[in-house]
C-alpha cells in the first residue's frame, strides 16, 4: 500500500464509508429479491395463481 | 308528476366492467345498461362492491378491466353526475341555507332554488341553524337536497336512505320519481327498499362477495 | 352516436409489449450478470488507478484521491435523480407501470449516491478547508436534495395504494425536477452574497490526465453499479407486486372457504 | 357569486368562524420573535441584523403549520370528491382555495410583523422592504404549500409529510426573501432578489394549481 | 396489557405505521435547522449563538404540529366518546395520551438535535446544555398543548381559546428552556433557569390529565 | 338461546326526562322504566330527539329537567354501559383485529374472545384488514363487535342497523337477544325493524318532534 500522507485517516474513512454504504445497497437489494422471491413461491406452492395463469375462478 | 323530458336523452353503458379497490378485485365483471329515465337499484351484502362499483362510474377509481361509457353527452357540457355518498359533505359553523347555497353555486344552480329545495327535503325551518347540529337524518336531507340545487342527468346515489325515517324513505322515492320522470338515470346502491311511481322504472342489479 | 365518452382500464398497447411489466423482466434478466461483472472490473482498474497509479494532487496532496469516490456520487445524485423525473413523465402521461416501477426503485438508490456525496465531500472539506461543514453552494444544494429524495421515500412508503401512490409521486418528482435547477442557482447566489468565494475549486478541465483517467473509470463504475442495481431493484419491485395482488387474492380465497 | 368566489368566500367563512386557527399562527408568529432576543442576547445591533430573517424564518414555518387544514378537512367529510363534480374545473377550485389560504396564512403575518419588527429593533427602512419581500414571497410559499397539502391529502396518514416535502423546496424563496431586504454594507443585490421572487412566486401561483389538481385527481377517493 | 399500556401502544401505534411518521418527523426537526442559515447566512459564529434558540423553537414548532393529532381525530370518529366510558378513568387515559404524545413529537427531537448541533456549528458543551434543557422542558410543552388541545376538543367551535390559553402557559417555557443553556459572557444563570423549567414541568405534567379530562368531559359529545 | 342470568339485575327509570341541546328543548318529557332482560325502541321521526336522549341516558349530555336513575348499580363497580353510536369510532390504519384489540383492553374484556366475536359480527376474514378499507356496513360491524369483547349491562345503540345488509339486521336481532338473554338491557333508536326472539321483550317509544 502506498503512503496516503497525513490525511490518511479522512482518506480511507472515505473510502470505507463509500465501500460500507455499496456493500449495504448491495446486501439490501439481494436481500429484498430473495425475500419477494420467496414470498412468491410460497404462495405458488400455496396454489395461488394469477386469474390469467390459473384456471378460470 | 307528468313525465316531462328535461335532459337530453342518456344511457350508460358497461361492458365486463370489473371493479376492485387498490388492486383488489371485487365480485364478477358487470354488464350495465341503463335506459334514460330508469333506475338501476344496486344490492348485494355489505363489501360486496357497491360503493366500489358508484366510485367506478363517478370516475374517480380506474375500473380493472372493462370500459364504461355516457352515450349521448358532451363532455364539453360540464359535468354530468351527483355523487352522494355515505359522507354527506356537510360543513359544520356554515348554516344549513350557506351549505346549500355554497353547493349551488359551486355546481352551477339552475335547479329549484335554495329555499325550495330546503323545503323539499323537510329542513325549510333549519335554514338558520349551524349544519353541525344536525342530526344524523337531517345531515343526510341537506345532502339530498344538494340534487335538487343543481339538475345533473345522472345521480348515483350511495345508500340514500340511510339514517332516514320513514317519511325520509318516501322522500327519495319522490326524489328519484322526479329525476326519472325529467329523463334522468339514477344509479343506487341499498339495502332498503326504495318505492318507485311505476313498477317498470327500476332494475335491480344484484352484486355478490368474491367468487 | 353523437358525442360520448368511455372509459376503460388502461390497456397495453402493442409498442410498449416489451416493456410490458413481465417482458421486461424475461428480456432483461441475461443483462444482469454481464453488468454485474462489467461493475467489478472497472472497480478493481478504479482503485487499482485510484491507489497505486495516480500522482498526488500538488496543493491537495493524497487527499485528492477521495475525489475518485466524491466527483461520481455526486453526479449520480444528479443523474438518478434526472432518471426519476423521466420515469415520472412516463408515469404520468404514458401511465405506463415500468416507469412506475422505475422510479419507485431508484429513489433509494438516489438517496445512497446522495449521502455518499456528502460523506465524501465533508470528509474531504476537513483537510481542505478546515472544517466538515461549509454552508457553500453545491454542498448546501445537495443537502437539499438528500431531503427531496427521502421525502420521496417516505411518500412511497405511506401510500399502500400502489397504483394510486406512483402518480401524485410522479407529480412531486417532477416539482422538484423544475425546482431542483432554482435552488441550485439561488443556493449559489447566496452563499457568494454574504460571504467571499475564496475556497479552492479544482476545475475539471483543468485536471492533469493521470487524475482524470481514474476518475472516468471511477465514473463509470459507479454508472454501471447503479444501472445493475436498479435493474435488480426493478425486478423485485415487480414481483413484489405480483407478490402483493396475489396475496390479496389468498385472503379473498380464503374468505369463500 | 360565481363558483370561484363561492369557494373562497366558504373558506373564508369557515376559518373565521372557527376563529382559532388564523390567531394560532399569528401568536406563533410573534412568539419566533420573543424567543429570539433570549437566545440572542440583548444585543440590537445584532438583533436588528438578524431581524430580515427571523421573520422569514417565522413566516416560513408557520405557513407550514397551516398546510394541513388546506385540503384535508374537505377530504374527510366527502366534500372534496364532490368539488371534483363541479361546475368548475378543479384547478380553479384549488386557486381559490389557494388565496383563501394566503389570505389566512400570509396576510395575518404580514399585519403582525410590524409587531415582530419592534420586538426585534428593527429600523423603518428595512421593515418596509421586509413588508415587501414577505408580500411578494408569500404567495410562493402558498403555492408550494398547496402542492404539498394534495400530495398528502390521499394518504391517510399523510399528515406530517406534507411540511417535510414543502420545506427543502421553498428553500428559494427564503433566500431570495432575505436576500431582497438590504443588508449593511456591501454590493446591494435585493433588488434583484427581488424580482427572482417575483418570479418565483408568479410561475409558483400559476402551475400549483394544476399540479394539486393533477395530484388531487390521482390521489384521493 | 392494561388500559394505559393499550392506549399508549395504540397512539404509537398509529402514528408509526408504515415507517413514514419516524422519518418524517425527524426531519422536519433538522429541516428547521436546515433552513435557518438560509435566513441568516452561512456565518457559523452567528449560527452558534442563534442555535439554542432556534432548537427550542424547532422543538416548540413539531409539538404545535403533532397537537391537532392529540384528540380531534379521536373527537371525530367517536372514539373520545367511548374513552368516556372505558375503565379507565378519563385522565389516566389522557395521561398516556400525553406520554405518547412526547414520545412522538419530544423524543426525535431529542435524538436527531445532535446533527441539528452539527449543522448550526454548536460546540459540545452547549450541545448537551441544549440536550438536557429539551428534555427537561418539552414535558411542560406536551402538558400545556394537551390543555389547549383538550379545550378546543370540548368546546367544539371554540378553537379561539386554545392558543390563548396556551400562548402565556408556553412561552415562559420556551424563555426558561433557552435561558438553560449558558451563552458566552456575563453571568451565567443557567442553573436557576433549569430548575424553573423542571418545576414548571413536573407541576404541568401533573395537573394537566386532571385539567384535560374535565375540560373534554364538558363538551357535549 | 336459553335465558341465563349474567348481570345483576338492572332497571333503568326516568321521570319526566326532558331532553335537549344547547338550551333547545327536544320533544316532551319522557317516562322511562325499563325492566331487566327487555329492550327499549326508541322511534320517532328524524331530528325528534333520539339521539339525545341516548346521549343524556350515557351522561354525556344533561337533562334539562326531571331525572333518571340506574337501580341496581354500584358505580364503584365501574362503567355500565356501552354507548354505540352514529359514528364507528374505528381507526384507519390499525387492522380489524388491532382495532377490537385496543378496545378489549381499554373497556376491560372479559367477554368473548377478538376472534370469537369478529367471527360472530361476520369480520374474522378481514381481521388482518387495514380498518380503514372497510365499507360502511363492515365498519359498522365492527362497531358492533365492540360490544361483545367486554359485557356490559347496559347497551345505548343509536341506529345499530345503520349501513347493514339484512344478514346483518338479523345479527343485530341476534346480538340485543342475547344481551336481553343474560339480563342485560338494550335501548336502541331505530327507523329499521328489528326482529327479536319474543314478542314481549321490547316496548316502544315513539317519540315527536317539539310541538
Ligand atoms: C459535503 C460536501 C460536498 C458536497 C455536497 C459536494 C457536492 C458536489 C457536487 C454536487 C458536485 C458536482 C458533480 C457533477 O455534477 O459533476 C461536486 C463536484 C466536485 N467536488 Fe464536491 N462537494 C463537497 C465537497 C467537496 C470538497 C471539500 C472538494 C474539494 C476540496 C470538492 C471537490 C469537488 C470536485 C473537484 C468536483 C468535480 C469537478 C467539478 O465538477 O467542478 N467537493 N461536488
Ligand atoms: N385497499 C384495499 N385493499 C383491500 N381491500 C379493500 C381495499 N379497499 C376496500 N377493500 C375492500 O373492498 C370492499 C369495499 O366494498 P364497498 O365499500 O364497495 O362495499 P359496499 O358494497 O359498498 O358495502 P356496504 O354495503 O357495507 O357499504 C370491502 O370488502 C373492503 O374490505
Ligand atoms: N346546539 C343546538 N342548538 C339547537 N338545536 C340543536 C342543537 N344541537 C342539536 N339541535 C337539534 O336537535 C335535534 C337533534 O336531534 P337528535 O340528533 O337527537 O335527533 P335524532 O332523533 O337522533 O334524529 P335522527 O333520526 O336524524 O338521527 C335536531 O333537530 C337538531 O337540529
Ligand atoms: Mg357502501
Ligand atoms: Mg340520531
Amino acid at each position: 500500500m502506498i503512503d496516503l500522507g497525513p490525511h490518511a485517516l479522512f482518506i480511507v474513512s472515505a473510502y470505507c464509508g463509500v465501500a460500507l454504504v455499496v456493500a449495504a445497497l448491495i446486501g439490501w437489494t439481494l436481500l429484498d429479491a430473495r425475500r419477494t422471491e420467496r414470498r412468491l413461491a410460497d404462495l405458488e406452492a400455496r396454489g395461488i395463481r394469477r386469474r390469467s395463469a390459473g384456471p378460470a375462478a | 308528476m307528468s313525465p316531462r323530458q328535461v335532459f337530453p336523452a342518456l344511457s350508460l353503458h358497461a361492458q365486463a366492467l370489473q371493479c376492485g379497490r387498490g388492486g383488489t378485485v371485487l365480485g364478477r365483471p358487470v354488464d350495465l345498461a341503463v335506459a334514460p329515465g330508469t333506475a338501476l337499484l344496486l344490492r348485494g351484502p355489505n363489501g360486496a362492491g357497491k360503493t366500489t362499483l358508484l366510485l367506478t362510474l363517478a370516475g374517480v377509481v380506474e375500473p380493472l378491466e372493462g370500459n364504461f361509457a355516457l352515450r349521448g353527452w358532451d363532455p364539453d357540457e360540464g359535468p354530468v353526475l351527483h355523487f352522494c355518498g355515505h359522507r354527506n359533505a356537510v360543513k359544520p359553523r356554515l348554516s344549513v341555507r350557506e351549505n346549500l347555497q355554497f353547493w349551488a353555486q359551486v355546481n352551477g344552480g339552475g335547479g329549484l332554488a335554495v329555499p325550495q329545495a330546503l323545503e323539499q327535503v323537510g329542513l325549510d325551518m333549519l335554514a338558520n341553524l349551524d349544519a353541525g347540529y344536525l342530526s344524523a337524518g337531517q345531515g343526510r336531507r341537506l345532502a339530498l337536497a344538494r340534487l335538487l340545487v343543481s339538475p345533473r342527468p345522472l345521480w348515483l346515489l350511495d345508500e340514500p336512505t340511510a339514517a332516514l325515517d320513514r317519511d325520509g324513505h318516501a322522500l327519495v322515492g319522490r326524489l328519484i320519481d322526479g329525476q326519472l320522470d325529467a329523463g334522468g338515470l339514477v344509479i343506487a346502491a341499498t339495502h332498503d327498499a326504495i318505492a318507485l311511481a311505476g313498477p317498470g322504472r327500476a332494475t335491480t342489479l344484484t352484486l355478490e362477495r368474491a367468487p | 352516436m353523437s358525442a360520448m365518452t368511455v372509459v376503460s382500464a388502461p390497456k397495453q398497447r402493442w409498442w410498449n409489449r416489451i416493456a410490458h411489466p413481465g417482458q421486461f423482466v424475461a428480456w432483461t434478466r441475461p443483462l444482469l450478470w454481464p453488468l454485474v461483472l462489467c461493475t467489478a472490473l472497472l472497480f478493481a482498474v478504479g482503485l487499482w488507478f485510484a491507489f497505486f497509479n495516480s500522482p498526488q494532487d500538488y496543493q491537495m496532496g493524497d487527499t485528492v484521491r477521495i475525489m475518485y469516490v466524491h466527483v461520481p456520487t455526486a453526479w449520480l445524485s444528479q443523474f438518478v435523480y434526472a432518471t426519476m423525473a423521466v420515469s415520472a413523465l412516463g408515469s404520468l402521461v404514458w401511465r405506463h407501470p415500468l416507469a412506475d416501477v422505475a422510479m419507485k426503485a431508484a429513489a433509494p438508490l438516489g438517496a445512497s449516491f446522495t449521502a455518499l456525496a456528502l460523506f465524501t465531500g465533508s470528509l474531504w472539506g476537513r483537510p481542505t478547508w478546515g472544517t466538515f461543514w461549509e454552508w457553500d453552494g453545491r454542498m448546501t444544494s445537495t443537502l437539499v436534495l438528500l431531503f427531496i429524495y427521502l421525502g420521496i421515500i417516505a411518500l412511497w412508503r405511506a401510500f399502500d395504494d400502489q397504483l394510486r401512490g406512483a402518480r401524485v409521486i410522479a407529480v412531486f418528482t417532477l416539482v422538484g425536477a423544475v425546482n431542483i435547477p432554482i435552488i441550485k442557482f439561488s443556493v449559489d447566489w447566496w452563499s457568494t452574497l454574504h460571504q467571499p468565494a475564496s475556497v479552492f475549486r479544482a476545475d475539471g478541465p483543468r485536471m492533469p490526465g493521470s487524475i482524470l483517467t481514474p476518475l472516468f473509470v471511477m465514473f463509470f463504475a459507479f454508472t454501471f453499479l447503479f444501472i445493475t442495481l436498479q435493474l435488480k431493484s426493478m425486478h423485485t419491485e415487480i414481483k413484489r407486486r405480483r407478490v402483493m395482488s396475489l396475496e390479496r387474492r389468498a385472503v379473498q380465497g380464503a374468505a369463500d372457504a | 357569486m360565481n363558483a370561484f368566489g363561492a369557494t373562497l368566500a366558504r373558506d373564508l367563512r369557515l376559518a373565521l368562524r372557527g376563529g382559532g386557527d388564523v390567531l394560532t399562527l399569528v401568536l406563533f408568529f410573534v412568539i419566533v420573535g420573543v424567543v429570539v432576543p433570549f437566545a440572542v442576547g440583548p444585543d440590537q445591533a445584532l438583533l436588528a441584523r438578524l431581524a430580515p430573517g427571523m421573520i422569514w424564518i417565522a413566516a416560513f414555518l408557520s405557513m407550514l403549520l397551516g398546510l394541513d387544514r388546506l385540503f384535508r378537512p374537505d377530504h374527510e367529510d366527502g366534500t372534496l370528491l364532490l368539488l371534483r363534480q363541479a361546475d368548475l374545473p378543479l384547478p380553479a377550485i384549488v386557486a381559490a382555495k389557494l388565496v383563501a389560504h394566503w389570505l389566512l396564512a400570509a396576510l395575518p403575518l404580514l399585519l403582525a410583523s410590524p409587531l415582530l419588527a419592534l420586538l426585534l429593533s428593527m429600523d423603518l427602512a428595512s421593515f418596509w422592504r421586509t413588508l415587501l419581500s414577505l408580500a411578494v414571497g408569500t404567495p410562493a410559499l402558498a403555492a408550494f404549500g398547496a402542492i404539498g397539502a394534495s400530495i398528502t391529502v390521499g394518504i391517510g396518514r399523510g399528515g406530517l409529510l406534507a411540511p417535510i416535502l414543502i420545506a427543502p423546496l421553498s428553500v428559494p424563496v427564503l433566500i431570495f426573501g432575505v436576500g431582497a431586504i438590504p443588508a449593511g454594507p456591501g454590493p446591494d443585490q435585493s433588488g434583484s432578489a427581488l424580482l427572482f421572487l417575483a418570479a418565483i412566486s408568479l410561475i409558483a401561483c400559476a402551475t400549483a394549481p394544476f399540479a394539486a389538481a393533477l395530484a388531487i385527481n390521482a390521489g384521493e377517493d
